[in-house]
């Protein structure tokens, strides 16, 4: 294993420190990332947070139109609650909180336990769980959040920005993600800091399909044809689970370790496919945004847009890992 | 027993979980993400460096603070709830009935927070069978070190038991069922903390 | 060998369908990219291109800005000359139009043969050769372009958005070239696709010093020992040729296969470099704009910035790879 | 000699690079960018299809045009200028001793254009030792087979003894005294290059 680190047990704290240096627009603080700026008064503040090694989620996504903080855990952990509960109390503008929480039990516990604890601020929470790759069902963990997240955290940060109040708020993330779907294929496993070698073993011709960011295996392998194939599944198990039509917003999303010029193949297929259907992309997104550390391999995220979504995936946001509008 | 007993038990632990911490990582890696091995090593440091900090309260209580603070993950706040409620549930002597009605306080705490049940593979099909151990030895009348024994060896077949089950809690029911064949890593872990328990019931 | 294509011929073409899809912004005809808005009239139009595989370069620049049109060659070999001469003509407004070209043989033989060509529009070129690995000497081909090609293309780019002529953009671009230094490192090798296995080996415990960014071996190797030293090495060269002092842009790069994590790591010990020499880093850049495909690891780049080149820097850019103020 | 000699050595050419691609690739990777042989061969095969759709002029002066217009990298523009000079300099029928000189005017055009000259490690250490060759053969009366023979054993010789050279020009000057103890890529196409000239001038 080759990493740009200092050491395993160090590489949130350094990474921190150095997205600290490198965006005067953010405010480290005791493991959390706050806007510089400090809290909008009378705005909802929104607090997302998770396991380290997705970036730039979530704390890339920290600024205007987006989130107010984020609490990132050490490699692949959620966060524990005093970052959350501190972040909670230092973004409330009176207006109360979000969380946007990844569903995933270690995720949900921290960020219930620091929901409980916290004093003064009104919480409200919304559990992304987009990804089709796992079935959804009472008498499981049910659908992980991935890809979603970052739709979640746009579409919600616009409507707070907006001065719309934390219910309404939480209908609109909610609504972001009941709208979404993923699904995640990986090339190559990831390797942890700390572990120091692969998760998992993928042979030189093989393709571990159903994965998700924090470098588990999938549901199962099959042989590594092609973009086009690898294309088909995964947007096959996304319209297996709710059938494309209309205007979609799509997210081609790299792994972390593939190039940018291959986001664009798969893109390409991904487009020809929502085409066959007779939906139409109409919003994109094709890049290193919700990431495994230096896994190869892509997700696919669809979001079924309506006028109000649409609008607030248009409005301004200004963060590290998102910027458009000013 | 007193507060001394769950000190020495929760640094055996300590040094259970880091000996083990390899082989919880490579369970994890197979059916989790790789860091459980990490999550407990890191948690139960900091609960070692509460405890020598010499803070008051019950030490079941603050080492499950201090799990609650640190750790994150699934882990820290299951381990952490269910030792901060079985310290809350004993007084300052206790029994070993006292100690096992406490630790089934413990796992009722995960069952709860987890929305788990036994056979889900998780931590709880090592901690279920090993309350049950726990408290069929003290009816019985079995003292400390038997009682205990009894309740590691039941943690470990639990945790064995483990291997064969399709996941349906945690990043291992993910995998659906390609999770059948391992090991669950927080089953596996339980077995350590009880082995740590009989070990110090052992010498006590 | 796994990557996300469908054929290593049709990597580029693939990929700029995908573009073309993803990015309403642009137009892709006869493998140049434009913007599909058109010349501007009275506007100085600015051409660049080279080898793909190092993407967002220079496709992902084009946009309000920064670059009018790109000509995007095969997998690390230049453009053709028919390329260049068609997108030199499309995107003249009127005013002229710059090249902006790294310094290659196959890429300065290819802008040249374009520019000797070029029937209609008053062509200027700008050689980019930033990088300090490289000796600069009569007697060799001169040092390589590479990351500060997207700072050239950056403030050139926002000099003709404002109407500046030919010969004064030219100028902005050469000064921007000569004020900025690069150094890279790899942890790997990058795999082109028609190659299918790794241009170079390295063995897990060795890094290559000076890379340039078409996956040729770097000048020698060292043991990695860790993110501070790597920096350190890459800053110790930057430095060495043009010291450092007052303010400073500063782009920590990645290969295409780094994760941003580490590149945050990365830019933490950069700063801190920056800083013990007295200097400062006013303005930073930090994620994966001129890569080699898939290779893991950075390169640095820093500008010496006076008040001419931040104002340019800041000002609004539009593009699919770098976006602020619109 | 007329054009049809031209097109059967650019297709016997085209044959060579497509078996050598491999070998050209491996030479490029060590001190290049790995793609001198997918440039050649995708380069030779447009001047076959262009020579197939039987275009009108010098089949070197088409095959230069369609290496500049179609190949990108050094190598391109290179070999496309010299082979367009060539064409350009031969008129419908020719001599060998023609053909030398027309060999010789390609050759500068590449010393021209790369700015380069014999010890740089290129095309040119093939290049120019075949072009004195060529030139020494004709002066001394050897018919076609012979000078093209002696030619082609020149540039291999030329390309066997760019191994020890360090590169001071393309790609490979980058690496310094590293690209010392490999043979240049594109040395090596050009020895390719003239033995399927004489392959060609023994069969004609
Ligand atoms: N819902 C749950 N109920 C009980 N135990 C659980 C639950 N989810 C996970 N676990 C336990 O936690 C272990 C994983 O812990 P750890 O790897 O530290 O956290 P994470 O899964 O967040 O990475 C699993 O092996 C399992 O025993
Ligand atoms: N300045 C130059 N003069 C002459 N020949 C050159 C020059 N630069 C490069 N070459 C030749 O071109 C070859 C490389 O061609 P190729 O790999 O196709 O292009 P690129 O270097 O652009 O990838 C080198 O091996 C060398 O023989
Ligand atoms: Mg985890
Ligand atoms: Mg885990
Ligand atoms: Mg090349
Ligand atoms: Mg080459």
């Amino acid at each position: 294993m080759k990493k740009l680190i200092n050491s395993p047990g160090g590489v949130v704290g350094d990474a921190l420190r150095g997205m600290a240096a490198a965006h005067p627009s953010l405010l480290v603080r005791d493991q959390v990332v706050y806007r510089a700026s400090g809290p909008v008064a009378g705005k909802v503040g929104l607090v997302s947070g998770g396991g380290s090694g997705h970036e730039p989620l979530h704390a890339g996504f920290v600024g205007y139109g987006m989130l107010d903080a984020a609490c990132p855990g050490e490699i692949f952990t959620s966060p524990v609650p005093d970052q959350i509960i501190a972040a909670t109390q230092a973004v409330d503008g009176g207006a109360g909180v979000l969380h946007i929480v990844k569903n995933y039990t270690g995720d949900t516990l921290n960020f219930e336990l620091a929901a409980d604890l916290t004093e003064g601020a009104e919480v409200a929470t919304v559990l992304v769980d987009d990804d089709v790759a796992v079935q959804d069902s009472l008498y499981t963990a049910g659908r992980r959040g991935t890809g979603a997240t970052l739709f979640v955290e746009k579409m919600a940060g616009a409507a707070a920005e907006q001065g719309t109040p934390l219910t309404e708020v939480a209908r609109v993330a909610a609504e972001a993600d009941r709208r979404s779907r993923s699904f995640g294929i990986a090339l190559t496993s990831c390797t942890t800091p700390a572990a120091g070698k692969p998760t998992f073993d993928l042979p030189d011709d093989q393709v571990e399909l159903g994965v998700g960011i924090h470098g588990e295996p999938g549901r199962r392998r099959v042989p590594h044809t092609g973009a086009r194939e690898l294309a088909e599944v995964a947007m096959d198990a996304v319209h297996g689970d709710l059938p494309l039509y209309g205007d979609l917003l799509v997210m081609v999303n790299g792994m972390g370790g593939t190039p940018l010029i291959e986001l664009y193949v798969v893109f390409a297929e991904v487009e020809a496919y929502v085409r066959a259907k007779g939906a139409r992309v109409t919003r994109s997104l094709v890049g290193n945004y919700v990431t495994s550390l230096d896994m190869q391999g892509f997700s696919v995220t669809v979001c079924h847009l309506d006028d109000e979504l649409t609008r607030l995936w248009d409005a301004p946001v200004e963060t590290p890992g998102l910027r458009w509008g000013r | 027993m007193d507060a001394a007993f769950c000190t020495a038990w929760l640094e055996e632990a300590a040094g259970a979980v880091a000996e083990g911490r390899e082989r919880l990582t490579a369970l994890d890696s197979a059916i989790g993400d790789g860091d459980h091995g990490a999550n407990l090593d890191r948690g139960f440091s900091e609960v070692r460096q509460a405890l020598a900090a010499g803070g008051a309260g019950q030490p079941l209580t603050v080492a499950g603070v201090t799990l609650i603070r640190k750790v994150g993950g699934a882990s820290g706040p299951l381990y952490g709830s269910a030792l901060r409620a079985m310290g809350k549930a004993l007084a300052e002597e206790f029994t070993v009935a006292d100690f096992a009605a406490a630790f089934q306080a413990g796992v009722d705490e995960v069952a709860r927070l987890g929305k788990a049940e036994e056979g889900d593979k998780t931590m709880l099909d090592a901690l279920g069978p090993a309350a049950r151990a726990l408290a069929l030895a003290v009816g019985e009348g079995a003292g400390a070190r038997e009682a205990f024994e009894r309740a590691a060896r039941a943690a470990r077949e639990g945790a064995a038991a483990t291997v064969p089950m399709v996941a349906r809690k945690g990043r291992a029911s993910y995998l659906g069922e390609r999770s059948a064949g391992h090991e669950d890593p927080g089953a596996a872990s339980s077995a350590m903390i009880l082995d740590a328990l009989a070990a110090v019931g052992a010498r006590w």
